[in-house]
């Protein structure tokens, strides 16, 4: 494919290439033919996909077990997360982490956890591991506004800030933990500002201004890069689904459609698509949907383990 | 398998008789709470916490922030003072940010206070099941908590456990573990409408038997009972024995039971090494009046972490035709018997349908 | 004895009485009677002092295996703290606890842990209780700054401050982990500003300045009674002795002797004993060390356990 | 019970011998680092850590802060993208904050992620033993990590195996918890100079005896020695093995040696129930070799909490007069001997001196 013609085109391809594949993962579902529970992150791509744009393949990205967007903006494989939903041997796990442990070590896609707030010190460890290594590579770790109510996430802070790791802490802030909202969990909206008092940089993004978070996200990743230490971004958002399954759920009262209305409003996947021109977007558009089917087909086709491999890899060599 | 003895008994659900037995139980002690992720929602843990907000409203029922160590020792401190906490976790592998409260603090407490201060705290957690709910969504951890002098640890297996062991955790003064299972969750069983309490440390023999036992724990007693059904097309009758409680295990049941049949085998919702199937067979090889050396095996998870893909999530558990299989080798010393798996597909979903 | 003059008169008397008692342990322990390790609190007595001062019979009070001031302050009973010391079984867990598990129920002595910050969100739960029996007592929780390092502080301030329990953390700052400085474990000293973020009243004393600490409590445990909701103090302080044991050790290297002559020139015990009138401070002295003579020979005279209770207690009826 | 071969042979201390494994762990490769709350002060975790700083500076020798479960995230995390760290924690008991990424993460990870992940860790933990340690500072609880598959579980019990077993577990490419004993810190034996590995899932028969087995973990097969000397004045000869790694177990040697004598003991450094102990009778049970019923017993801590006071707490222990006595028990049947105390004291500073 042709190199793109803008950020805004680049940041489009990424987003988009998340959405399409989530959609298809949310019609392919009812069919069982995925094997373990979805969480999709459709409306949320803008946040992975901009603040990944400046990462390099040397580089890690940490997710959760909401991680599609994460593993495909670092450039994980679109064929091995299919087949891996799929529960086949081609997957990116080899079919025994389905799409709650998404891993792609080439790529550095850090593997993910389905215990929340779990990968925020192993996130920070990859950190350690390259001021040790003398590399100029940095981390992202993305989690949910609920990661940050464990107690790991303070510990994780204190220890990045006090060693000044090359870091920087995405809280993707849907306001919900399941359906539980931010009132009920929160004494006080102001997690930014705690943060701060690690002294190190810290911003709230409470509209999805995915230019914004891209270019805040660039200058920190370059300071971080230069021996800053860690970094961290709040950005407010919207989960369009139901937490797990492929559905919208407004109807279950726990959240308002008003609310899901105004996001959509603000859907970055469309406002930056209108941005590019009609054949650039056309271009990107055909590849992606090109990609998707191939990782579908790549998907179906593979094979499934067979039973004597259960026992493979419980220790390593 | 239906032991129903009259039409006009009412049957519950699994998850309906664990909420029917907080509801109770909360009715009856007004110290008693309940909070944990997500049992206000509108989900209520699949059902099991259903009804309890609408009648105790949120000062009793309520969820909490993403901070299971912190809210533990909640819960431990409240019921030093008097409360009656209900933790709920839907999955038991989250216990394992909690450990430290509950085997350094509650579990110590009576014992390390010299007796002044008591932790009359329930623990509510699930083992998950089904596909795909991979390494982290799938442990049954009972025997870690075995382990530690001053837990206590409860599997119902069916509905009407379910409803009794809640109740009976609840009125017990020290940290009670109650380890549900996903898959027993739309099972039935006749449920007494009364408020009534399953004793702790007293084994039910499912099923008579003279030429095997089968022990088995949590869902799994349900898994041998299909096993057993189909060993006895067989000429094979199993006594299968569900231990209910964990710890107090009572032992004597199973004992008596080994010591008739001579040959044992333990079924386990977990893993082998250093587990409770482990220690049955252990207490059984140290029993002074089992006399001959009695042939044993153990069943459980593989020892593997638990994949997501179906073809290896299906060799990772037991089920009735492997149980089956390994009751026939036990029974018989052949191996010669391959059970249709049709029939033993419909395994976990058969219901034993009380009174007890 | 007869009440006190004044409040200086009855914070001397609550300090010296732990200052004797503490010093007497140390006394004792070359001597092997003491049959546990003893944390000293020698020199940062005045905070709890202060602080439980203002507390009632029922209010709870909750410290750590370095407790013995908080369970002298709020009137666990000498005798029963001795001979627990010494492992008898008129202890106050029956020589089952030793000198890191106080506890006196009867009075309010929440029991102590020795898994630093592990006694903080049971702290909280008691809060909890109280709140929902519809007391009006409060909860005082004290920990070291270590403690604040675990993800369980973070926690129980948040839950603490979501729910408006009725407690007050304190944390008696004496810049050491055993013999680790704030600086290799802290990013930024910004404690009292970052659990400010929470929404509750943070105020750092960096002076042992005892009658602002006092005043200071005085009003957040008013306040907290009537209902307002958790509140936090940080009080910088100094730890006299070495982490564990009787002995000082500034010859260790790992802190300044400069330092501890500093902080032993503003000896609350000494600057508040020389407000009194001689006479009361005569009476006050003689009083304590006539309960703590009579507290040693109660230990002394009072028995072992015998082997056969070794299975007492390990459930409850 | 000096083997001493030659009197040039150098003797080490337990606390000097994983000083020296840790040292030249990194010197051989530099991707190594140790981490952990005070291994870097004057105190040096009991001198274990002793002189690590001054060689490898404070990149590679680092104290943290109080917040076991981050850290030990990190460790995993460092491990993933290819250092090896040694994570230190004074007590065992304080692991139990950090369950969940050890048994979620750690453990998990080289399976959940199809072998394309490695978490070559190695986590050094102590029992505390001594007066007055506690509920808290007292804990044996490496039968919870061995129930776990993907975790590996070592426990030397002499100044040897500290050594040799630290350079295996930082060469190993899995999470390997080395469990210390605060007692064997100041025992002795001969430690070779150069760099060596212990062999994991390899037993040690520290003494041959055709009577019984007794089967004792970390310090207790000292006790266990001690006690089988006391036995052997009485006629009985007793084989003494240490498994010296828990797990991978060598079942082996334990199996071979009760096919022979027909008698086991085992005592552990922990509770009984769901523990090793329970694990090792239950394979001798299941054993197809093993053909008549043997005699057997575990020892282990009291099932209750630990006390501080001593009293309670020599009652908690197993010791060399309540091992001997057991052992006497289960080789002759009767009860009739009682060691003399005085003799049985010295058991747990009786110094084992390899070379083995
Ligand atoms: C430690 C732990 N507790 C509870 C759960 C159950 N759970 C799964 S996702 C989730 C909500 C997490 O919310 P957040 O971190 O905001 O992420 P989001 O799902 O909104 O992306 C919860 C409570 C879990 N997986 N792990
Ligand atoms: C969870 C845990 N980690 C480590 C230890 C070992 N330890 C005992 S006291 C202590 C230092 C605690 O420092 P701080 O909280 O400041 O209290 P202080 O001793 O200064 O009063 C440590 C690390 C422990 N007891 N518990
Ligand atoms: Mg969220
Ligand atoms: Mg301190």
């Amino acid at each position: 494919m042709a190199p793109y013609s803008s950020i805004e085109a680049r940041l489009y391809a990424s987003i988009a290439l998340t959405r399409r594949v989530e959609e298809i993962i949310a019609d392919i579902y009812p069919s069982d033919k995925i094997k373990s529970p979805v969480h999709l992150a459709i409306g949320q791509e803008y946040i992975a996909s901009s603040v990944i744009d400046h990462l390099r393949e040397s580089d890690f990205a940490a997710g959760t077990y909401r991680g599609h967007g994460v593993y495909l903006s670092k450039g994980g494989d679109v064929n091995a997360l299919m087949a891996e939903l799929y529960g086949k041997k081609t997957g990116c796990a080899k079919g025994r982490a389905g799409s709650m442990h998404l891993v792609d070590s080439s790529k550095g896609v850090v593997g993910m956890s389905a215990v929340v707030g779990t990968g925020i010190p192993v996130a920070v460890g990859h950190a350690l591991a390259i001021k040790q290594q003398g590399r100029d590579d940095v981390v992202v770790v993305f989690m949910g506004d609920g990661a940050t109510e464990e107690g790991c996430f303070s510990e994780s802070i204190n220890f990045a800030a006090l060693q000044k790791l090359p870091i920087l802490f995405v809280v993707e802030n849907n306001r919900l933990a399941i359906h539980e909202p931010l009132t009920k969990r929160w004494a006080a909206d102001t997690l930014t500002e705690r943060v701060a008092t690690y002294g190190i940089p810290a911003k709230r993004f409470k509209e999805p201004d995915v230019l914004a978070i891209h270019a805040h996200a660039g200058d920190l990743i370059d300071t971080i890069r230069k021996g800053a230490g860690p970094a961290f971004m709040e950005c407010h958002t919207h989960r369009w689904f139901e937490h797990v399954g492929p559905n919208e759920d407004y109807d279950q009262g726990y959240r308002s459609l008003e609310e899901g209305k105004e996001w959509r409003a603000k859907d970055v996947y469309v406002t930056l698509g209108k941005q590019l021109s009609k054949d650039e977007k056309y271009r990107i558009d055909k590849s992606i949907e090109e990609q998707v089917m191939a990782a579908v087909e790549f998907a179906e086709n593979s094979s499934f383990p067979s039973p004597e491999e259960l026992y493979d890899y419980v220790y390593a060599n | 398998m239906s032991m129903l003895t009259s039409r006009s008994a009412r049957v519950l659900k699994y998850f309906e008789a664990l909420s029917e037995g907080a509801y109770q139980a909360m009715e009856e002690d007004s110290r008693v709470f309940m909070m944990g992720l997500d049992i206000d929602d509108h989900k209520s843990i699949q059902g099991s916490t259903k009804g309890l907000l609408d009648k105790f409203g949120s000062e009793r029922i309520f969820t909490t922030p993403l901070s299971e160590d912190a809210m533990t020792g909640v819960a431990i401190g409240a019921a030093m003072a008097g409360q009656r906490p209900i933790h709920v976790h839907i999955r038991m592998d989250f216990l394992l940010l909690c450990m430290n409260q509950l085997v350094n603090i509650a579990a110590k407490s009576h014992y390390m206070y010299g007796g002044t201060v008591q932790v009359p705290m329930v623990i509510r957690t699930m083992i998950g099941k089904s596909w795909g709910q991979g390494a982290q969504h799938s442990q049954g951890l009972h025997s870690l908590f075995a382990h530690i002098p001053g837990m206590k640890v409860v599997a119902p297996s069916n509905a009407y456990d379910a409803k009794g062991l809640t109740i009976q955790a609840v009125r017990d003064n020290n940290p009670v573990l109650i380890m549900e299972h996903r898959l027993l969750y739309g099972s039935e069983t006749v449920v007494p409408e009364e408020a009534y309490a399953v004793e702790f440390g007293k084994a039910r023999v499912m099923r008579e038997g003279k030429d095997l036992t089968i022990v088995g724990v949590s869902n799994m007693v349900n898994e041998a009972y299909r096993a057993a059904e189909l060993l006895a097309e067989q000429g094979i009758e199993a006594e299968v024995i569900d231990p209910v409680t964990i710890s107090p295990l009572d032992f004597e049941t199973i004992e008596r039971s080994v010591n008739k049949t001579g040959r044992l085998l333990v079924v386990d919702n977990a893993w082998l090494n250093c587990g409770v199937s482990a220690e049955i067979v252990a207490r059984v090889a140290e029993s002074e009046i089992i006399e001959v050396k009695p042939k044993v095996r153990r069943m459980g998870f593989a020892e593997t972490t638990c994949p997501t893909t179906p073809t290896l999530e299906d060799a990772f558990y037991p089920n009735p035709k492997t149980i089956a299989m390994s009751a026939y080798r036990l029974a018989t010393g052949e191996d010669g018997w391959i059970p249709d798996s049709k029939r033993c597909e419909l395994a976990y979903q058969s219901q034993f349908k009380g009174p007890f």
